[in-house]
């Protein structure tokens, strides 16, 4: 194939236009993507991203406009006509079957369903040959279930260059990786881009996107608001675009921190799945300090935050709050100790999809707060959500929509809400902002500090090196279940973090501080 | 006869190979359903439907094997329309099938009461007989137990084996596999997730209907209402026995008919005579709980088990 | 094909599915008489009046429609807490034996004290039996759909071990069933002389109980928490194991009240066919409800009336009264999916 | 002629089960000669069973006939409330003359099944006699036992393998039950249920037939049968409803073999196989039943194996 002319993108959406009953997700957007380059497409949370890109991939039909895929329209609606043109999509949301293996998913639907067999030996030699072209580690035999974020992400990416993709969808590919994965993954795309495809990358990070993207293209309430060359531009410029005003990350100030309100005596759990448990961890979580958990997801995080959460019990050492060692221990006593819990996914751990937003506000407190004698006072739960969409911003219809409606920057402000409002003493903010907007991010790391300043410890576990460096008072790593030493606020840079990360340092027994 | 005895003896296992057919077909039929994600509780209503099916088209003059094909026939149509109303239409599992279970039943005895208005005890047919396989029927023990059955034997434990493959070395297979798994996945790559659930439900109450048959074309010659007499239900426990794999279910249906031709003769032992008989009629499932309670931490349930699939939402 | 939600369904939207849907039952009935040699212009009429056409034609329904309340709100209960119990078949029994054992003269007592001391027995031997497989679901992890399915099996063999050993009546001439139970024992007719029994009132305060629950209570809270999404109930800190156990005995005592009213209210005593599938029916029963009590009610209702009037028909008639069942099927499949579709708009694309 | 009687028969099995086939068939029989207009409900669940006699009561029949064992008490009530019909019902019950238009009647073939049973012991070599039934409910024991007292009379010591399969149809389990039997020794098969007769045929072993003749389906195979005719019962109830002497009563007597009711099938293809001293026997007591000096006992109770 000859370079292409820049007369004949690749890729050309014309006046796509997309209405969910009254609410309009797309409104005539156009654009054209070149050979070989990557646009980066912004905005905030709903702005229609993926909308866009379900049109784009056959999976929801246009309500107008076309989809040109190399100089062909594309019939609507048929995710098997974008595939044999040549388009690819990882979904936000990933699309793997856990009881296969890798390459049983890579192969599903790119053979004849009357073939009478796999081929298993051809599929997995293209696969090794592929893996290695685009340097993606991936053990072909290994089943899905059990394999880590950042595997399955490059199983997703597999699966399109399988079927010889020449334009490569991405939703927010980055938002479940560790910086190493998505460093791996940059390397891939750049790969890619060199042989000849071209990229749609959606993200909220704005640093990924000026480090991959040849373009930008900002969508606001359905529309195609700004489209600038990355070059051209600058983080502040396109979060200003996406937000429709002037963005400011709220300032953290350094702060005091007081007796330790949780801590940890070489506490050891049991492991999760694959990933291991706590291995004689000591930390103290100190009240007005926000401490930082850093580490690649999969070395003990989960096992941590279900200790804290109330999930599971230790297998060895101690645990006490506010000096008082736990005994029993249960999601509900942890409530009633003040312990605040955020979980890592806000969808399947954090909310009751079918559930309100009422019934969603109140699930850690309707029975002490919002019940006599078994009794439900569905008067003042109600009046306690309008009362938490009023104080935490929540953009919704009202207290009686339910919570799936939401956008997740809404549904993380509806369990901010509900983990702050009872004024905990302790905060555990597992991955508080995967996902949001920069809006939202800002408004929830801005509510951390505050909770801070009042006197909570938080422990804010993320992977996301940017937040924790910014967030945190004092910073643990956290490798294979092992905990680093505690290192205060200014001392340590991005890259010392990933040598702990990548389980440099341990050697020595962990002291804590 | 001494209990060990029995439990050795060539004409003990043949009894447990032929009462095992009839549920072999069947747990296959419900094990393609359920990996598909549809559990097809329609499955005791379809195998009456196909033991009818079968028979009367034999009755009718057709050869056996194209009463097998009738009985197939009849299953698929019945899945079918299973499998409209609970794929597309995301109706809930348990409703449609106790429906089709219904409906499957009514009509059936209602076609017979129909078509033989007049009878007082139901015609018979020429039945499949035993077939010896020459050579393989010799083996002691193993031979005439596991070769001198009748051809519809031998062909569920083909169909174990077609099944087997299908399910793990095709891709037709491997989209039924990933569509009772993560239905998305299917759609992503194009594939209609509904057309497949579809056709697996069908093709499985075709095998269904196939077991039910057994009862009236090998098992026996004729048919009476009431002769599937709750085999289908065992066949649902006992594909979460075979934790969805055919091999396993497969073992699982040798072992529950095992048990039955036991208590069967059980009862003429001293034991016998002193335990009530609905003790041996339960020991079948009691044994199949407790082996679903040995076995229940390893299986992996189909994660879109009974989960609709609806392209417009998340 | 894709349902998509209707925001504001219009009144033709909400009535029209289920029209259709009955309009296509009777035709489906008449198609069949008409096959068997019937008239199918009387269809309809005859069914009418089969179900609804005479006071002893009413009573019929509601007395049919009493134990479908039962199990359809033990199902309803059960379902909403994603606890699928199959098994409300051998709750049933499991009530009905202990209305027999206790009501055939062991308590010399009252009936204003006797009665409700044999409902709460009742309810309690039906709440094991399905306490049992929901322990093996939170232990082991084992399918209830599996256990509570083959509990009928096993519990059915137990009543019939019962009823030809330590229950038979002795008086009965060796046919295998319970001795009569005490008048102290029997539930009284609402009215006298009417065949209507009070178990169809205790169904109606059930159904009242279990909104009531289901509305006001943490409880009815917790159980639609778990149904929902168990992982996040538990993070929450909804004891989900305990939960999913009361929802077991919630379920299954609502189960065995059925065969409480059953034998106190209609029979007298147990045989071995108490039930004619009113564990299963329930099952659809609370589906067509949509799991709400109130609709248990209608849905029962609807249900015991399409099968009275359908086997009335099919005698009058002079067909095969298997239409009724028929008839019964293609209702309920027909009815489910009217129902969706009062809610949803089909698209192609 | 008169007007034929309005006849109507709630089964609660199909018509084909052995039991209510008998009275299917005389009803069909009494409708042919012009006798009866007859119709029926058959697989009413006990559950249903007083609201459908309910319905014919209502419906203005003359006769409705059936077996109330499983509902004695509220079928009572409804023959009760209709006092201008009459109810013929098979019950274990006898008749309560508080209640004068319901009479009752049962199999009471036990004479012929001591017949058979005298035959069958005559038959078996091996001394050893499998029984497959489907629930022991009384007019399956009654007969189970009336066979074996027959059989007993021939060879004391004699076996006898018995199985409930507890099902009235599951002809593929009826079948198992009798292989595990013949391959546990039995040599003549009591064919109480469907499928008995097709494993003694499959392995060239001997079936006794029960309440009706299957001879023709299994020529090499049913020896005998102990057969029931419900003409006479049926006909003496019509016959009383016309002269308006229809009473509660117990009808099981015409179910006897003096009263025609029961009978021992022709031997058919057996003819002169069976040895001529049961066939004395058989003729001896036979005699001696009609003439009442030899009655066959009635027990109901569970038989058990021996
Ligand atoms: N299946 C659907 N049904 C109804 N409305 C939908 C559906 N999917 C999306 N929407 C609507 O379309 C809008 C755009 O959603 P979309 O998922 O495209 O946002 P996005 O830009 O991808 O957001 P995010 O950054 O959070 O991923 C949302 O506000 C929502 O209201
Ligand atoms: N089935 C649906 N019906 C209506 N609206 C929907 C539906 N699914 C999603 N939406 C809308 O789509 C928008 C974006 O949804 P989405 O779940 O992608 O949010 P999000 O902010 O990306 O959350 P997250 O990143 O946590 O997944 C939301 O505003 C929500 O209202
Ligand atoms: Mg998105
Ligand atoms: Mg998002």
């Amino acid at each position: 194939m000859t370079g292409a002319e820049p007369a004949h993108p690749v890729l050309r959406l014309s006046d796509i236009t997309k209405r969910f009953g009254a609410l309009t997700a797309n409104d005539r957007v156009s654009f054209d993507l070149a050979r070989g380059e990557v646009i980066a497409l912004l905005g905030e949370n709903g702005a229609g991203k993926t909308t866009l890109m379900n049109i784009l991939f056959g999976q929801y039909t246009a309500d107008a406009g076309t989809v040109e895929v190399f100089g062909r329209i594309l019939p609507p609606g048929a995710p098997r006509a974008a595939l044999d043109a040549g388009v690819g999509m990882v979904h936000q949301h990933f699309t793997l079957a856990g009881n296969l293996t890798v390459w049983e998913n890579i192969v599903l639907g790119a053979q004849s369903l009357t073939a009478l067999s796999l081929k298993p030996r051809e599929v997995k030699a293209r696969i090794r040959d592929l893996s290695q072209r685009f340097h993606m580690k991936v053990d072909p035999d290994a089943r899905v279930g059990r394999l880590t974020v950042g595997e399955r992400q490059r199983v997703e990416i597999l699966k399109a260059l399988y079927r010889d993709a020449k334009i490569l969808i991405l939703d927010e590919p980055t938002a479940v990786l560790t910086p190493q994965e998505t460093d791996a993954l940059f390397a891939t795309l750049r790969e890619a881009i060199a042989q000849g495809l071209s990229i749609v990358f959606i993200s909220h990070k704005l640093h990924e996107v000026m480090a991959i993207s040849s373009r930008v293209i900002v969508l606001r309430h359905g529309r195609l608001v700004a489209e600038r060359r990355t070059e051209q531009t600058s983080r502040e410029e396109l979060a200003a675009l996406m937000v429709g005003a002037e963005v400011t990350a709220p300032e953290i100030r350094p702060s005091t921190p007081g007796a330790p309100l949780l801590s940890l005596a070489a506490v050891t759990t049991a492991g999760i799945g694959s990933a291991p448990g706590l291995d004689a961890v000591t930390i103290d979580l100190r009240a007005g300090q926000i401490t930082g958990l850093a580490g690649v997801s999969g070395n003990g995080q989960a096992a941590l935050s279900n200790l804290i959460s109330g999930l599971t019990l230790p297998l060895s050492g101690e645990m006490r709050i506010a000096g008082q060692p736990v005994g029993d221990w249960t999601p509900r006593m942890a409530i009633g100790r003040g312990v605040g819990r955020i979980p890592e996914d806000r969808h399947r751990t954090g909310t009751i999809a079918d559930f309100t937003l009422t019934e969603n506000a109140i699930l850690e407190t309707y029975a002490s707060q919002f019940a006599r004698h078994g009794w439900m006072d569905w008067q003042a739960a109600r009046a306690h959500a309008e009362e938490m969409i009023a104080t935490y911003d929540i953009r919704c219809p009202g207290p009686d929509v339910r919570i799936r409606l939401l956008s997740g920057g809404n549904m993380q402000k509806l369990i901010l809400g509900r983990v702050l409002e009872t004024g905990p003493q302790i905060v555990l903010a597992n991955q508080p902002v995967r996902g949001l907007d920069i809006g939202a991010v800002n408004y929830v790391h801005g509510r951390l500090a505050e909770a801070r300043d009042k006197g909570a410890a938080v422990l804010l576990i993320s992977e996301d090196l940017d937040e924790i460096l910014r967030l945190s008072d004092v910073i643990h790593v956290i490798s294979e279940g092992r905990l680093s030493p505690a290192f205060p606020r200014g001392t340590m840079r991005p890259e010392d973090l990933g040598q702990w990360m990548a389980g440099h340092g341990f050697e020595e027994p962990a002291h804590a501080s | 006869m001494d209990l060990f005895d029995i439990l050795i003896s060539a004409s003990f296992w043949a009894a447990a190979i032929r009462i095992a057919s009839p549920l072999i077909f069947a747990t296959m039929g419900e094990l393609v359903c359920e990996r598909a994600g549809v559990l097809n509780l329609g499955i005791e209503g379809i195998m009456v439907a196909g033991a009818f099916a079968g028979w009367i088209a034999v009755w009718a003059g057709l050869p056996l094997w194209g009463g097998v094909a009738v009985a197939f026939a009849v299953g698929m149509a019945l899945g079918g329309v299973h499998g409209i109303l609970s794929v597309p239409f995301g109706l809930s599992q348990h409703v449609v099938g106790i429906g089709m279970t219904l409906l499957a039943t009514s009509l059936t005895f209602y076609t017979y009461r129909v078509v033989l208005p007049e009878v007082s005890s139901p015609p018979k047919i020429e039945a499949f007989q035993a077939f010896e396989i020459p050579f393989l029927s010799k083996i002691p023990v193993l031979g005439p137990a596991l070769f001198a059955q009748t051809p519809l034997t031998y062909a569920a434990f083909v169909l174990v084996i077609v099944t087997s493959l299908v399910l793990y070395r095709t891709p037709l297979g491997l989209a039924v596999r990933a569509a009772g798994e993560n239905p998305s996945a299917v759609a992503a790559q194009g594939l209609s997730v509904t057309a497949i659930r579809i056709g697996a439900v069908m093709v499985g109450s075709g095998f269904m209907a196939v077991g039910g048959a057994f009862l009236t074309m090998s098992a026996f010659d004729s048919f009476f209402f009431d002769m599937v007499n709750g085999r289908g239900w065992i066949c649902i426990a006992l594909v979460v026995f075979g934790a969805w794999k055919p091999g396993k279910a497969l073992l699982g249906a040798i072992l529950f008919a095992a048990f039955d031709a036991f208590q069967i003769r059980l009862q003429q032992t001293p034991i016998g005579a002193v335990v009530p008989y609905q003790v041996f009629l339960m020991m079948p499932y009691l044994l199949s709980i407790l082996a679903l309670v040995v076995m229940s931490r390893r299986a992996e349930v189909p994660a879109a088990l009974m989960v609709p699939f609806n392209k417009g939402e998340r | 094909m894709r349902l998509e939600p209707i925001a504001n369904p219009t009144l033709p939207r909400r009535t029209l599915p289920p029209a259709l849907a009955l309009i296509a039952t009777f035709a489906v009935a008449a198609l069949l008489v008409m096959i068997a040699g019937g008239n199918p212009a009387d269809v309809f009429g005859l069914i009418f009046k089969g179900a609804f056409g005479s006071k002893f034609a009413l009573l019929e329904t509601l007395n049919r429609a009493t134990p479908l309340i039962f199990t359809g709100l033990a199902i309803a209960v059960a379902f909403r807490a994603k606890l699928w119990n199959i098994g409300a078949e051998a709750q049933l029994y499991a009530g009905a034996v202990v209305t027999v054992v206790l009501g055939t003269g062991a308590l010399p007592l009252p009936a204003p004290i006797l009665l409700p001391l044999i409902a709460v027995a009742a309810m309690a031997a039906g709440a094991l039996v399905l306490f049992i497989p929901a322990l093996m679901k939170t232990r082991f992890g084992v399918d209830e759909v599996v256990t509570t399915l083959l509990f009928n099996f096993i519990f059915l063999l137990f009543v019939s071990y019962l009823l030809e050993g330590p229950l038979k009546d002795p008086m009965g001439m060796g046919w295998p069933k319970s001795a009569r139970l005490v008048p102290e024992a029997r539930l009284p007719r609402i009215i006298e002389g009417l065949r209507l029994h009070w178990g169809f009132g205790l169904a109606l305060i059930s159904a009242a109980v279990i909104w009531v629950i289901d509305a006001k209570t943490t409880l009815g809270f917790e159980m639609r928490a778990v149904g929902q999404n168990a992982e996040a109930a538990r993070f929450a800190g909804i004891p989900v194991t305990k939960v999913i156990l009361k929802t077991a005995v919630l379920s299954g005592g609502l189960a065995a009240l059925a065969g409480f009213s059953e034998v106190a209210g209609l029979k007298g005593s147990l045989t071995l066919d108490l039930s004619p599938g009113y564990g299963y029916t329930g099952i659809v029963v609370a589906m067509l409800a949509l799991l709400h009590p109130a609709g248990v009610v209608v849905a029962a209702l609807f249900v015991a009336a399409i099968f009275v009037g359908a086997d009335s028909m099919s005698r009058a008639a002079g067909v095969p009264s298997y239409i009724a069942d028929i008839m019964l099927a293609t209702a309920l499949l027909l009815m489910v999916l009217a129902i969706l579709l009062t809610k949803f708009r089909v698209r192609r694309d | 002629a008169a007007e034929p009687l309005k006849v109507a028969g709630i089964y609660t099995v199909p018509v084909e089960q052995q039991w209510v086939s008998r009275i299917h068939v005389a009803a069909v029989a009494a409708q042919d000669r012009g006798d009866i207009a007859y119709t029926y409900s058959e697989n009413t669940s006990n559950t249903d069973y007083p609201r459908v006699m309910r319905e014919y009561a209502e419906a203005g029949y003359d006769l409705i006939v059936g077996e109330i064992f499983g509902v004695e008490a509220e079928a009572r009530e409804v023959a009760a409330d209709y006092p201008d019909t009459a109810f013929l019902m098979g019950s274990s019950f006898k008749e309560d003359a508080g209640l004068p238009n319901l009479a009752v009647f049962d199999n009471y073939i036990q004479d012929a099944s001591y017949l058979s049973g005298i035959i069958a012991a005559s038959m078996s070599e091996a001394g050893n006699i499998g029984m497959v039934g489907g629930f022991p409910i009384p007019e399956v024991n009654r007969l189970m036992n009336a066979f074996m007292a027959g059989a007993r009379e021939i060879n004391p010591d004699i076996a006898f393998q018995i199985s409930f399969i507890g099902s009235w149809f599951d002809p593929p389990k009826a079948k198992e039950t009798a292989y595990a039997m013949i391959e546990n020794g039995a040599d003549v098969l009591y064919a109480e249920r469907f499928g008995v007769s097709d494993a003694a045929k499959e392995k060239g072993v001997l079936a006794i037939g029960n309440v009706i003749d299957t001879q023709a389906d299994y020529p090499d195979t049913v020896v005998a049968s102990a057969l029931w005719n419900f003409g006479p019962t049926l006909d003496a109830a019509i016959a009383a409803i016309r002269d308006g002497s229809f009473v509660a009563a117990d009808y099981g007597v015409h179910s006897f073999m003096a009263a025609g009711g029961a009978s021992l099938a022709p031997f058919g293809t057996f003819e002169g196989k069976i040895p001529q001293a049961a066939l004395d026997l058989v003729a001896a007591r036979a005699a001696a039943i009609k003439d009442g000096s030899f009655v066959v006992e009635i027990d109901d109770t569970e038989p058990k194996s021996s």
